[in-house]
């Protein structure tokens, strides 16, 4: 399979857009932290992508580190949207501006 | 010395002490779960802080990271490069440790009513083992690594008061900037690796050539992993986080994050940029001296930062600003690194990391104490606490003196030096006039509304009756600590100038 | 002709059963709109309250101790696959090998531990623990 | 002898002890503050003829030492030295030790004499009149052994200061506090260009030394001998600007043309304080100041040209004015101008012996003149219009004697002092302008200010003492004590045998070797070599000329300047010397107004002042207040006003923020890619 580097890249950008695409968009807390995942997904295809391009697993262990990492981002995240529910009985992002200027 | 015969992975016990103190708060509230035995926690959490600051301290006195050929033990390489602990290593984890310790003894007061005690130690140790890996960091997974590590912690500690909307409004602000910047991080890494095949910051730099092909893609990874960094230290435009993080969060949250967490954005900033992308070969990729982008970084996050500032009523924020102020002071360290050096404005921007570690550390603190006492939040809150806490005031004032840059102060030295050396740097980069221009106009600038808070707090008469104020013995101990070491920092300025310039140069290579 | 024309044709086809199936349903069924029809299905039970409801969040305890385990398990697996060679291999003994997998899993189970000592797995609590913790 | 140049500094610091216990116990002593001031003199007097004999017998014959080093630094000059030192030092030479003698001496009299002069009669305040002439003393001490020139310009202004307070001694005059400012002001203006001076010589040296090896003389000399630029000038163009620069300090503190009209109006002080002051010793500090750094000067002819030919030109305009003034010290205030100029005339042309010899003889004779005047205010009980005296001599023969003596010395009649020192000054003139027809002016103002001199100088005494008593006071005058005749009979005699110190025609003419005071100056019983008067005399350029032989125009000289004192003195016995003068205005006509009016020299000095620096003033404070202070508040309210706009990106919406970091990234992106040509 010969398929050029630079349809992994187009994809990986496609995602890496639709992900920043979501984020400007969406107010749901939820929605947005998928997004994000989204965008680290891109990233991934990459990485992985790139170390079959280069012949080196570097790539491939990082992406492994890089799931970790959002995952446990992610964890993160639900903790502070679940509080966000708790204390602004809503998920939308833009509510929360009691902070600006 | 001793530390010759230790395996070489004792090289990185500061982030390896700061670690294992967190799990041992786990262990602590493992066994008694819970528990709210304040002084077993925050004492546990100060020693730690401390024992990794004296390994840091007996390491730099070893002579680690010195170069062997000046009697030094040498740059400390493991795992096959992915990490290195040298001097600069060594100078941001002293920064590191301090803080953490401050901060430490600090919320022993501050947090003293609050449910989850072992939860907020523990989560303060393992983001100082990320900022403490930052330092040491030497590949770009480690430093994603160690990023998140740094992050993540901090996510949960600024909306740790869960029934505070501040607080949990600020949490949510910083993670989803938090968690946007770093996917641009990712990203960037993704590129970089795509463009050179590698990750370690060596190889990177040693196959730059090879990546002519990728010259716009080997560009846009290194502006993203620019976004990355800018996020760390809260730097245009990735700062929109820091306002609200730093006003949100608990006080002595908001002075670790502004100190330490910018100082280890700032470690891995240099380290990744002098390392894996040396101003001549990878302008000879990318078509671009990558210093522009800091050029006009430097001069729009601290011109923002500190216009912003000018006009705060809230003192957090105030101090939330002028913090993005100060990292546009220390992004000059990057803007001025040209092909055939730089490492005196590096070492500058280094020395005033340091300083600034400890007078907006003490200055966030003040904040803390303040809001220990429920006084409130704005400037005419503030009005004649002077009378009834003289110490904390004055302390509070050498604090807004030395970040103004008031000689004799530490923040003087530190800035007079950055701008020395930035007229210095202009020889080679024009633009460097640009930047200690717009550094002289936001010094004086900054001057106005830290001065005014002193003014506020010794001169002006309080608006209202005020109860009389405790005197919380971490929170004071801290403050004055913090302040003694902004005085100090003054006759100790020689050897810590040394150290950050050779720290600079050695980085540098 | 290509592969691809192949999995075209598939993804046509995969397309097209569901659509069909569908139409045909849609065409055949005999059209009586009631309310009863709409309502949640709760067993036959008259249903109360409204669709959404609040998942005790235990759940979410439970699915992020799922959570940080089955990434523990991706970050094992690359280490399994080395493992045998690094044995085998002269410059890497056994604590070299084995040690920092030890050291990981070790941090994971004082977190394990922990959480399960603060309650994370709790499922339920009886009342004497509802007093006792009644600030959490 | 040498250990004795350790006590040096006590000479500068005995005053300086009596104006702390005159400051701080002044009210509570018996004679508020009087009794300390005259220990403290009279110690630095024996201190400092101790030291003229430690110069005269010591192995070196001189002493020059650092005490103190205030601020070292790298920078270097233009030339020499490779970094620069600022230090307190002394510099005890033959000039300094002369110096001091006449400094101490003038300053104890004038002690002595305050004590009946101003302790009389209940006046308040007298503990800070004690502790002015306390620090005065002190300063002008440390400014005559300064061994450098930036300490020398901060004990210049300090005797500025004492001047300025002593001067407005008497505060809730009118007069007074207006005078004193004036001589502030006037001479703050001529010490702006010593300041220049100052810097420019320690950025061109790298060293404001006197003496020594690393002085800036020997800098500046070597400057000139290797050709070579400084600033853009040649080296000798140079040292003449900074010469000059330097030199206006010189004519502010001198009282010359165009800064000397301060002098006439700080006789509002007390009349010690003008004796003491504003005749004898600070006023001497300016052509003090010519004389020691005479090294610096001797390398540049335009230099010392514009010193002599200021010098003879005051001579004769202050002297012009003096003779149509009413009040005795008004007179001898002019006259001291005038007698300055005569100093200036003589170091211009070279003359260093006979300037420093005239400094002397003046420092004794003047002194002598205002305690004789002082004497004469107490006889006349405050009144010191002349018109209204006469016929004291009688009743006050010890003053008359005394003044008559300081008289003749002033009109430089043989054999008084100031006969043989203002004689070497024109002789000194003479031969050097029969070269140089710029000196020759400057010798013929000098030689015509002579007859001014002996007219004025005999006016007043006629006036003051012959004639007939014209108001009751001067019938029945004050009795005056000790304290007041003991000063003026010192002073007297010094007036009248000083000249032996330097009797250079009579050695000309019998070969005897008594020209002392040039002997001592030129090192013969010890000094500095490079600051001896045949070194100074091979430096500087000018040729000298001959009537004849040298004795022919020594003696030529001599007899023209004699006859012409004479002269004056004749006329105004003529005129004056009868039982009841008249003024004799109306003969001068039309130039009686502009006498009178001082040459119009204040209404110029005023409509400079008014016409023009305020106007300028004005517009300056007008840009000030508008354009700078608008920058200024612009700026801020600006920055407030950006700030305020700043701030309100944070909009507190988190999606704006993801919206506007996106695009801030972009931005960056196209910039970068745009410059870098990655889109291409």
């Amino acid at each position: 399979m010969d398929v050029p580097i630079e349809y992994f890249v187009l994809l990986s950008m496609a995602l890496f857009s639709i992900g920043l695409f979501g984020i400007l968009t969406r107010r749901n807390a939820l929605l947005f932290l998928m997004s994000v995942e989204i965008m680290v997904n891109a990233a991934n295809v990459n990485l992985i992508a790139f170390a079959f391009y280069h012949g080196n697993l570097t790539g491939q262990v990082f992406a492994l580190f890089a799931m970790a990492l959002a995952a446990a981002e992610v964890a993160i995240g639900l903790g502070i949207v679940l509080v966000l529910y708790r204390n602004f009985r809503d998920v939308d992002v833009t509510v929360p501006t009691t902070m600006r200027w | 010395m001793a530390v010759l015969e230790l395996p070489q992975w004792t090289a990185l016990a500061p982030a390896l002490v700061f670690v294992a103190t967190a799990l041992a708060l786990f262990v602590i509230d493992s066994i008694n779960p819970h528990t709210r035995n304040r002084s077993l926690l925050a004492g546990t959490t100060a020693v730690g802080a401390l024992a990794a600051l004296g390994v840091t301290v007996w390491f730099m006195l070893a002579g680690v990271g010195t170069p062997t050929a000046e009697g030094g033990l040498g740059v400390v390489e493991l795992f096959g490069g992915q990490f290195v602990v040298d001097q600069m290593t060594l100078f941001f984890t002293t920064v590191v440790s301090i803080v953490t310790a401050l901060v430490a003894v600090a919320s022993y007061d501050y947090m003293a009513d609050h449910t989850y005690q072992s939860e907020y130690y523990s989560l303060i140790m393992l983001a100082a083992t990320g900022m403490a890996a930052m330092a040491a960091a030497n590949s770009l997974v480690t430093v994603f690594i160690a990023l998140e590590l740094a992050s993540l912690p901090s996510y949960a500690l600024v909306a740790i008061l869960k029934d505070n909307r501040g607080s949990v409004e600020a949490g949510l602000k910083y993670f989803l900037i938090g968690a946007l910047s770093s996917a641009i991080f990712l990203y960037g890494i993704s590129l970089v690796y795509g463009a050179t095949g590698h990750l370690q910051l060596e190889a990177i730099a040693d196959n730059l050539d090879g990546a002519d092909a990728y010259g716009g893609l080997l560009g846009l990874g290194i502006l993203m992993l620019i976004g990355g960094f800018a996020y760390k230290t809260a730097s245009v435009p990735f700062h929109f986080w820091a306002p609200e993080a730093y006003e949100g969060a608990p006080a002595p949250i908001s002075a670790f994050l502004s100190s330490a967490s910018k100082a280890a954005g700032f470690v891995i900033a240099f380290r990744v940029f002098t390392t894996a992308f040396p101003v001549e070969a990878t302008t000879a990729v990318i078509g671009i001296d990558w210093t522009t982008a800091f050029v006009v970084l430097a001069i729009v996050t601290m011109t923002l930062g500190n216009f912003a500032a000018a006009t705060q009523d809230n003192v957090k924020r105030m101090l939330a600003y002028s913090s993005i102020g100060h990292a546009g002071y220390a992004l000059i360290g990057l803007a001025g690194l040209s092909a055939d050096g730089g490492e005196l404005v590096m070492g500058a921007a280094m020395m005033h990391l340091f300083v600034y570690g400890f007078m907006n550390t003490g200055a966030f603190l003040f904040v803390a104490l303040a809001e220990y006492w429920g006084v409130g939040r704005t400037f005419e809150d503030y009005n004649g606490l002077a009378r009834q806490a003289p110490v904390a005031c004055a302390a509070l004032g050498i604090f807004m003196f030395s970040l103004a840059g008031i000689p004799p102060l530490g923040g003087f030295w530190s800035k007079y030096i950055l701008f020395t050396e930035t007229i210095g740097a202009a020889g080679t980069n024009g633009a460097m006039l640009v930047v200690a221009a717009a550094l002289v106009v936001n010094s004086a600038l900054s001057l106005y509304y830290y001065s005014r808070l002193v003014k506020a707090v010794w001169i002006e008469d309080p608006i209202g009756e005020r109860d009389a104020l405790a005197q919380p013995i971490g929170l004071y101990a801290a403050i004055v600590v913090a302040a003694v070491l902004t005085v100090v920092a003054l006759p100790a300025f020689g050897p810590i100038a040394d150290a950050a310039q050779q720290a600079a140069a050695v980085a540098i290579g | 002709m290509n592969d691809w024309i192949a999995i075209g044709a598939l993804a046509l086809v995969g397309l097209l059963i569901p659509l069909g199936m569908m139409a045909v349903s849609f065409l055949l069924r005999p059209s009586v709109p009631e309310t009863s029809k709409r309502a949640t299905y709760e067993s036959g039970e008259v249903p109360t309250g409204g669709t959404r409801i609040r998942f005790n969040i235990q759940y979410y305890m439970v699915a992020l101790l799922f959570l940080v385990f089955d990434i523990e398990t991706v970050l094992l697996f690359p280490w399994a696959v080395v493992y045998q060679d690094a044995l085998a291999a002269e410059e890497y003994g056994i604590v070299h090998a084995l040690g920092p997998m030890i050291a990981f899993v070790v941090i994971l189970l004082i977190g394990f531990a922990w959480a399960w000592r603060t309650g994370a797995v709790q499922w339920a609590r009886t009342p004497e623990q509802v007093e006792a913790g009644a600030d959490r | 002898m040498e250990g004795l140049f350790d006590y040096a500094p006590a000479i500068a610091l005995f005053p300086l002890a009596a104006f702390v216990i005159a400051l701080a116990f002044g009210p509570k002593l018996p004679k508020k503050g009087a009794i300390p001031g005259i220990v403290a003199t009279g110690g630095s007097l024996l201190l400092s003829l101790a030291m003229l004999a430690a110069v005269a017998g010591g192995e070196e014959g001189y002493y020059h030492e650092t005490l103190f080093t205030w601020a070292a630094g790298d920078a270097a000059g233009e030339i020499g030295t490779d970094a620069i030192e600022f230090t307190f030092g002394i510099l005890i030479d033959p000039l300094a030790a002369l110096m001091l003698v006449i400094v101490s001496l003038v300053a104890f009299l004038v002690h002595v004499f305050s004590l009946e002069y101003m302790n009389a009669e209940g006046e308040t305040g007298l503990p800070r009149y004690y502790a002015g002439l306390g620090l005065f003393t002190f300063s002008m001490l440390a400014f005559v052994y300064a061994d450098n020139l930036l300490m020398a310009f901060m004990f210049f202004e300090l005797v500025g200061l004492c001047s300025f307070l002593l001067i407005g001694f008497w505060f809730r005059t009118r007069s007074a506090p207006s005078a004193a400012k004036k001589a502030f002001l006037v001479t703050r203006f001529g010490d702006y260009f010593f300041l220049i001076g100052v810097v420019a010589i320690a950025a061109t040296f790298g060293t404001v030394q006197f003496a020594g090896e690393d002085s800036f003389v020997a800098a500046a000399a070597a400057a000139i001998d290797d050709g070579g630029q400084l600033f853009g000038f040649d080296a000798e163009t140079w040292v003449t600007i900074t010469g000059l620069l330097v030199l206006g300090g010189v004519i502010g503190k001198s009282a010359q043309f165009p800064l000397h009209t301060w002098l006439p109006d700080a006789m509002e002080g007390p009349t010690t304080v003008s004796a003491l002051i504003h005749a004898a010793t600070m006023v001497a500090a300016g052509v003090y100041l010519v004389a020691r750094m005479f090294g610096y000067y001797a390398l540049s002819p335009t230099a010392l040209a514009i010193i002599a030919f200021v010098g003879g030109f005051t001579a004769l305009f202050a002297a012009t004015m003096g003779v149509v003034k009413d009040d005795i010290k008004q007179v001898l205030a002019y006259s001291t101008i005038s007698q300055y100029g005569y100093m200036m005339l003589g170091l211009g042309v070279g003359g260093y012996v006979a300037g420093v010899f005239h400094l002397m003889n003046h420092a004794f004779f003047k002194a002598l003149l205002f305690l004789g005047s002082g004497a004469v205010i107490v006889l006349m009980h405050h009144e010191q219009d002349m018109w209204k005296m006469g016929g004291l001599k009688d009743k006050a023969p010890v003053t008359y004697y005394t003044f008559l003596a300081g008289a003749l010395a002033l009109a430089g009649i043989v054999p008084f002092s100031g006969f043989w020192s203002k004689d070497e000054i024109l002789y000194d003139a003479l031969i050097v302008g029969l070269e140089q027809p710029l000196i020759m002016a400057a010798y013929a103002m000098g030689l015509i200010a002579v007859f001014f001199t002996g007219f004025y100088t005999f006016r007043m005494v006629f006036l003051t003492f012959h004639g007939e008593p014209r108001t009751e006071t001067a019938e029945d005058p004050h009795s005056v004590g000790w304290a007041i005749k003991a000063p003026l009979l010192v002073l007297g005699v010094l007036a009248t045998v000083a000249g032996l110190a330097n009797l250079a025609p009579v050695a000309k003419l019998t070969g005897a070797e008594i020209s002392f005071l040039e002997y001592w100056l030129d090192g013969e019983y010890g000094g500095l070599e490079a600051l001896t008067y045949h070194s100074y005399h091979e430096t500087v350029p000018f040729e000298e000329g001959a009537i004849g032989s040298e004795t022919t125009t020594m003696l030529l000289g001599a007899g023209l300047s004699l006859g012409l004192a004479l002269a004056g003195a004749f006329t105004a016995h003529a005129l004056y010397n009868v039982p009841s003068p008249t003024r004799h205005t109306e003969k001068l006509g039309g130039a009686y107004d502009v006498l009178r009016s001082n040459y119009y020299q204040d209404e110029y000095q005023v409509w400079l002042a008014e016409g023009l620096t305020l106007p300028v003033a004005r517009a300056a404070d007008r840009f000030d207040q508008t354009v700078i202070d608008g920058a200024v508040d612009g700026v801020s309210s600006v920055s407030l006003f950006g700030g305020d706009r700043v701030k309100r990106i944070q909009s507190g919406i988190v999606t704006n923020y993801a919206a506007l970091l996106v695009a801030g990234f972009i931005a960056l992106l196209i910039v970068l890619g745009f410059l870098g040509g990655w889109f291409l």
